[in-house]
């Protein structure tokens, strides 16, 4: 026996997993196959834990041109126009090297838009970290600090704007933060490529930056093993990331394929070579040589093994008609990058690698790509819960002054705002972003027409600890909710879950919960997942991050020139609530951070009444009725106001009638947002909103100095403004520089 | 007393590094085409206060480790500790 | 005759192509001018536009200033040509001593976007087309912007009326609590003592077109191309 | 014949130096009070083949005047110069 039991063992491989690679195979598999099959069967590439349950979602609908299982999904947007977006996690790298972790993640999610043709057009960065000001403060602080450089970083330097994302913090993420990002891109359908494509004998182009030994078992190692003190160990895995290749890799590979010389486009990310070609090939159902002299490596002597599995950055592969090679060279070199031809597609064959002659491995494709692992894990809801829903913060008395729990929940870092973040953020580069960081979702127009897309990320902590499914449901909700107050129509998501270990059953459970919750929501509204991402292992010590869904909702506007912001933006405007508030302080902003309690049911969500406050924001929009839409959501209509208030820097009174208490003010009732009407629409939008079955409510007027909840405390714009903008950047200000 | 302490941090052996590769591949356009080897690293000159040279080399060695690299993706060299009463600031040219 | 605007594309530049298309806004014929060319095409005027040129490694611009147009750039901007840098390309005509100063890391350590209000200057109106004391709005994005340079050549440059715009209040008053990046003196762009060649951190081409926010770029980018117009012989000779 | 160079290049004593000075004031949040002076620069380090050592001096000067620092805002010192011949290119740790 050449290999030894312990040797997959400790490449992660179960010894069932072992005897299913020997069985298809036919034979053991040798040192150099293993390794291939420890990275593709790894949870990071297989999904073993998760694909039975991501099979349930909804992934179909007229809008999508490209579903689950590509580089990124796709979507049309009309003439002749697609969108193809995908979300990542790179929260393992980034707890142990926050700038390099977060740079490397953007690097990564751009090159998945990238080899599906697009031009990439925007980036979006929703975040976890654990408080910034509790014991561990000064960790979480060179965390957030250190991710939100590493984005700006990477993404300044490839020209591609940051429009959004979201920062939260709870004690639960200060071992493990979360590092999502998503990218979006542009393309004309018909010139979308196909990461599965080629024919017999098509080159494979390999383009881009050196291969090295970083990232050498970072799929297996690090995605599938539990972040402990042992994190040095760690150390190889972290890359660092050259933001400058990436950005000849995109103009590189851009007009590659406007001089149609590409018949598929695959990136380089886990699994480096072995998951590309093997996914190529698999895809184009051939096989494939693989040469792996003809790989420049960054370094002497580095054994097969680990030029097949490393996961250098910055690298493409192109699937080239063999005549084409030499244009494909020359562009690239134009470009200064490399381009070396290191394999064919061939008919009739294995996986053939060989290195100097030497057959080195010999493995179907499909046995890699697509053969992976399944696993139905036991799954079991936590005891834990039932006590914890319980203690609903309905029942505790009101706060002794209004005021100052409106203060505090509006200076909260959740809710303050995050422009310490996005303007360390280039926000403008490309000259299309129309609504930037700071409203309820990032609107960007598509050059030379009328339309546009709106984007937000979207999910909830708190929600997703006390009830998965619910997490799972308000993050679609919320997500194609924002999108809707800008008056887009929400299309399709893209999301990255973020849970604990899933071999663990309540971990398990959390997961399917969620999945359950994202499925129902997203068939209700119409907005199929087109993609996504699934990040486990998120715990150390037994202690697992909250279950972390976040969606990435994508929207489409007909004519920007009808988008909405969320700021008031004039005086003498009425002022409505659409949608209904009910009693439901049950994990909201407001209990967390007044009362100090995590606990209760998180607010009920009704699908079609979801539905239908979606479809009248989209309408009145789109009949010019509304002047702004702001959704209302963590903090309550109290929150939506202030925000609302600060954003147009115009003053709003609230009238008594309904906002007469801290439950009318905080709770987090679903399915509501809070619009002002142009003067002299106001009777239109009554009559579509009570024809559409909206209910609504006239709560106020914008104008003056201050927003005044009558009856009960008035604070200045001005000094609720400092309150907003001025909380997350004093906690920084203790911040400790970054490392050197 | 004041010891001067003179450090380089460079990025770990094996790792990609993308600033020395952009910088010496730049140089041949400049006419030097006969620079074989260039890395790039951080430099950190400071005094430390410390009752005598064991213990300041004690301390730079800490704040290497803990703050002025990531042992993760640096390594660092202390180059070296001198008695900074009597020397001036300026090391340098 | 249209006025033909190159704008150079070094490999990391990001907004060559919103330079691009804020000339064709602003009615002059853009032009794509590729960093190895060795001529610059006959266009009427140049610009180095935004973005991580070779990656800013070493410092923000100082690979770039090798490349080979910078020598024909270099003959334009001697032979009067009008030359406008902006971001980056302000950090490649310092490094390559077109424009005097440096520019260095923003005192914040991070990098900035937002859009700051700028005072235009032209104090003894020898530079026609730049206008005096207007409070315009532009949007800044850099994390090496910090202008500096000796006291005497910053002197030098006031006596010049070589500061060309400054970071300043709404209402046009230049204090520190409105210097996003510690620049000496709030300098935001200067420009060379003939006055043909301007160097700025904030990006007019970001700032032309309404939809998009406020359109201080355009009175920035009306210089450039009025500059260039000028020069055309046919005006060059009524001029004489 | 292949000379080592180490360089060290720091900005120019009287400008404002952001970086280092924030490293520096954050020191005491991390217990280390007893620093009191700071610097951070650039470390370079390059193998150049050259006839002798005074022609790879040369060179490294020159490399250092026109490119590897600017005139305007930093300095540059030539730390050593060496026979890199026989020297592993780990001169770190
Ligand atoms: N890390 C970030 N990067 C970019 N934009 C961010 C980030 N965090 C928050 N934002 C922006 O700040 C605004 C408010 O964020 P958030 O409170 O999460 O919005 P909402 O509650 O409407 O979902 C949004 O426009 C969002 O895109
Ligand atoms: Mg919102």
């Amino acid at each position: 026996m050449d290999v030894a039991p312990p040797l997959h063992r400790s490449l992660g491989l179960t010894d069932e997993e072992f005897d299913a690679i020997t069985t298809r195979l036919g034979r053991e598999p040798n040192r150099a196959e293993l390794a291939m099959f420890s990275v593709m069967w790894s949870e990071h590439c297989s999904y073993k834990s998760s694909k039975a349950h991501l099979r349930t979602l909804p992934t179909e609908g007229p809008q999508v041109l490209v579903g689950p299982g590509e580089d990124a999904g796709v979507v049309d947007l009309g003439d002749g126009l697609a969108c193809v977006f995908k979300m990542e996690s790179h929260s393992h790298p980034s707890a142990i090297e926050p700038y390099q972790g977060a740079a490397t993640g953007v690097g990564g999610i751009v090159r998945d838009v990238l080899s599906m043709g697009a031009r990439p057009a925007a980036l979006l960065d929703p975040l976890r970290f654990g408080p910034l000001d509790a014991d561990g403060g000064a960790r979480n602080r060179w965390l957030f600090g250190g991710v939100v450089a590493g984005i700006g970083g990477y993404g300044n330097c490839i020209g591609v704007p940051t429009v959004g994302g979201e920062v939260k913090f709870a004690p639960a993420h200060s071992a493990n933060p979360t590092v999502n990002v998503m990218c979006l891109g542009f393309a004309r359908a018909d010139e979308l490529l196909r990461g599965r494509t080629g024919s017999d004998g098509d080159a494979l182009i390999l383009i881009g930056a050196g291969t090295g030994r970083d990232g050498i078992g970072g799929v297996s190692v690090l995605a599938s093993a539990t972040l402990e003190e042992d994190v040095l160990a760690s150390r190889p895995s972290v890359q660092i990331g050259d933001p400058f290749m990436e950005k000849l890799l995109i103009e590189a590979c851009l007009e590659l394929r406007d001089a149609g010389l590409l018949a598929g486009l695959k990136d380089l990310g886990g699994a480096g070579l072995t998951c590309a070609v093997s996914e190529t090939a698999a895809g184009a159902g051939l096989g494939a040589h693989l040469d792996l002299g003809a790989v420049p490596t960054r370094e002497p002597g580095m054994e097969p093994f680990e030029i097949l599995i490393s996961e250098s950055q910055e690298r493409m592969l192109a699937v080239v008609r063999p005549d084409r090679v030499p244009d494909v060279e020359r562009v690239c070199a134009r470009w200064g990058l490399a381009a070396s031809r290191v394999g064919t597609l061939r008919r009739g064959q294995g996986l053939r690698v060989t290195s100097a002659g030497n057959l080195l491995a010999d493995v179907p494709p499909p046995a890699l790509a697509d053969e992976g692992p399944e696993y139905h894990r036991p799954a079991s809801r936590p005891d834990w819960l039932d006590a914890l829903r319980e203690d609903d913060p309905i029942r505790r008395p009101p706060p002794a002054s209004l005021e100052e729990a409106f203060l505090a929940v509006l200076g909260s870092p959740n809710v303050a705002s995050k422009r310490w973040a996005f303007e360390q953020y280039d926000q403008l580069v490309q000259g299309q972003t129309l609504v930037p960081p700071g409203g309820d979702a990032a609107v960007i127009r598509l050059e030379g027409t009328l339309k546009a897309v709106a984007v937000a990320s979207d999910g909830n902590g708190r929600y997703g600890f006390l009830d998965p499914y619910l997490g799972g449901a308000h993050a679609v909700a919320e997500a194609a909710r924002n999108v809707a107050c800008t008056g887009a129509r929400p299309l399709a998501i893209t999301n990255c879950l973020n849970f604990g270990n899933p071999e663990r059953p309540e971990v398990m459970w959390q997961f399917a919960e969620t999945i359950r919750g994202i499925g129902d929501t997203c068939r209700t509204l119409g907005t199929p997942v087109t993609g996504g991402n699934v990040s486990f292992y998120n715990e150390s010590g037994g202690s697992a991050i909250w279950p972390t869904p976040v969606v990435g909702m994508l929207g489409l506007l007909e004519d920007y020139r009808l988008r909405l912001g969320i700021g008031f933006p004039d005086a003498d405007l009425l002022v409505y609530l659409l949608g209904a508030t009910r009693a439901e302080l049950g994990g909201s902003q407001y209990a967390e951070t007044v009362l100090g309690m995590v606990s209760g049911p998180p607010p009920a969500l009704d699908l079609d009444a979801e539905g239908r406050l979606i479809d009248l924001l989209v309408r009145a929009a789109g009949a010019d009725l509304l002047a702004s839409a702001h959704d209302c959501s963590e903090g309550g209509l109290a929150i939506a106001v202030a925000e609302a208030a600060i954003a147009g820097d115009v003053g709003v009174r609230i009238g008594s009638g309904s906002t007469g208490n801290h439950v009318a003010l905080f709770s987090e009732s679903a399915s509501r947002a809070l619009v002002t009407a142009w003067p002299g629409r106001e009777r239109e939008l009554q009559r579509v909103a009570e024809q559409m079955g909206v209910p609504f409510e006239r709560v106020g007027i914008t104008g003056g100095p201050s927003i005044e909840f009558e009856g009960l405390f008035g604070v200045s714009v001005q000094d609720a403004l400092v309150v907003y903008e001025g909380a997350i950047p004093s906690l920084m200000s203790a911040r400790a520089t970054d490392r050197g | 007393m004041d010891f001067g302490v003179q450090m380089v941090v460079e990025l770990k052996e094996g790792l990609a590094d993308p600033q020395s590769r952009a910088i010496h591949e730049s140089l041949p356009t400049m006419g030097w085409d006969n620079v074989d080897f260039l890395s790039v690293g951080k430099y950190f000159h400071f005094h430390v206060d410390a009752p005598d040279r064991d213990a300041a080399v004690e301390q730079a060695t800490e704040m290497a480790e803990r703050f002025l690299s990531n042992p993760v993706i640096e390594r660092f060299d202390i180059r070296d500790v001198y008695v900074a009463d009597a020397v001036p600031l300026e090391t340098g040219e | 005759m249209t006025v033909r605007v190159g704008v150079v594309t070094f490999p990391g530049s990001l907004d060559d192509r919103d330079a691009l298309r804020a000339v064709a806004t602003m009615g002059a014929e853009p032009v794509s001018i590729w960093h190895g060319d060795r001529d610059l095409g006959g266009v009427d005027a140049v610009i180095l536009p935004g973005g991580f040129s070779y990656g800013d490694h070493l410092r923000a611009g100082a690979i770039a200033r090798f490349a080979r147009v910078m020598d024909a750039v270099r003959a334009f901007a001697h032979d009067g040509g009008p030359v406008l840098g902006v971001c980056n390309g302000f950090q490649v005509l310092c490094e390559a001593g077109l424009l005097p100063g440096a520019l260095i890391r923003n005192r914040s350590l991070s990098f900035v976007c937002r859009w700051v209000n700028l005072r235009t200057e032209n104090p003894s109106g020898n530079f026609t087309n730049w206008p005096d004391g207007e409070v315009i709005q532009i949007p800044i994005k850099h994390g090496e912007g910090q202008f500096v340079a000796d006291e005497s050549t910053l002197d030098r440059l006031e006596r010049g009326g070589q500061v060309a715009l400054r970071y300043c209040s709404p209402s046009g008053g230049v204090d520190d609590g409105f210097n996003p990046n510690g620049a000496a003196r709030n300098i935001a762009g200067i420009r060379n003592q003939r006055g043909n060649v301007v160097g700025l951190m904030p990006h007019p081409e970001h700032a032309v077109d309404p939809d998009l926010g406020p359109t201080g770029g355009q009175a920035v980018l009306e210089w450039l191309i009025a500059s260039a117009h000028a020069r055309q012989p046919e005006h060059a000779v009524s001029a004489r």
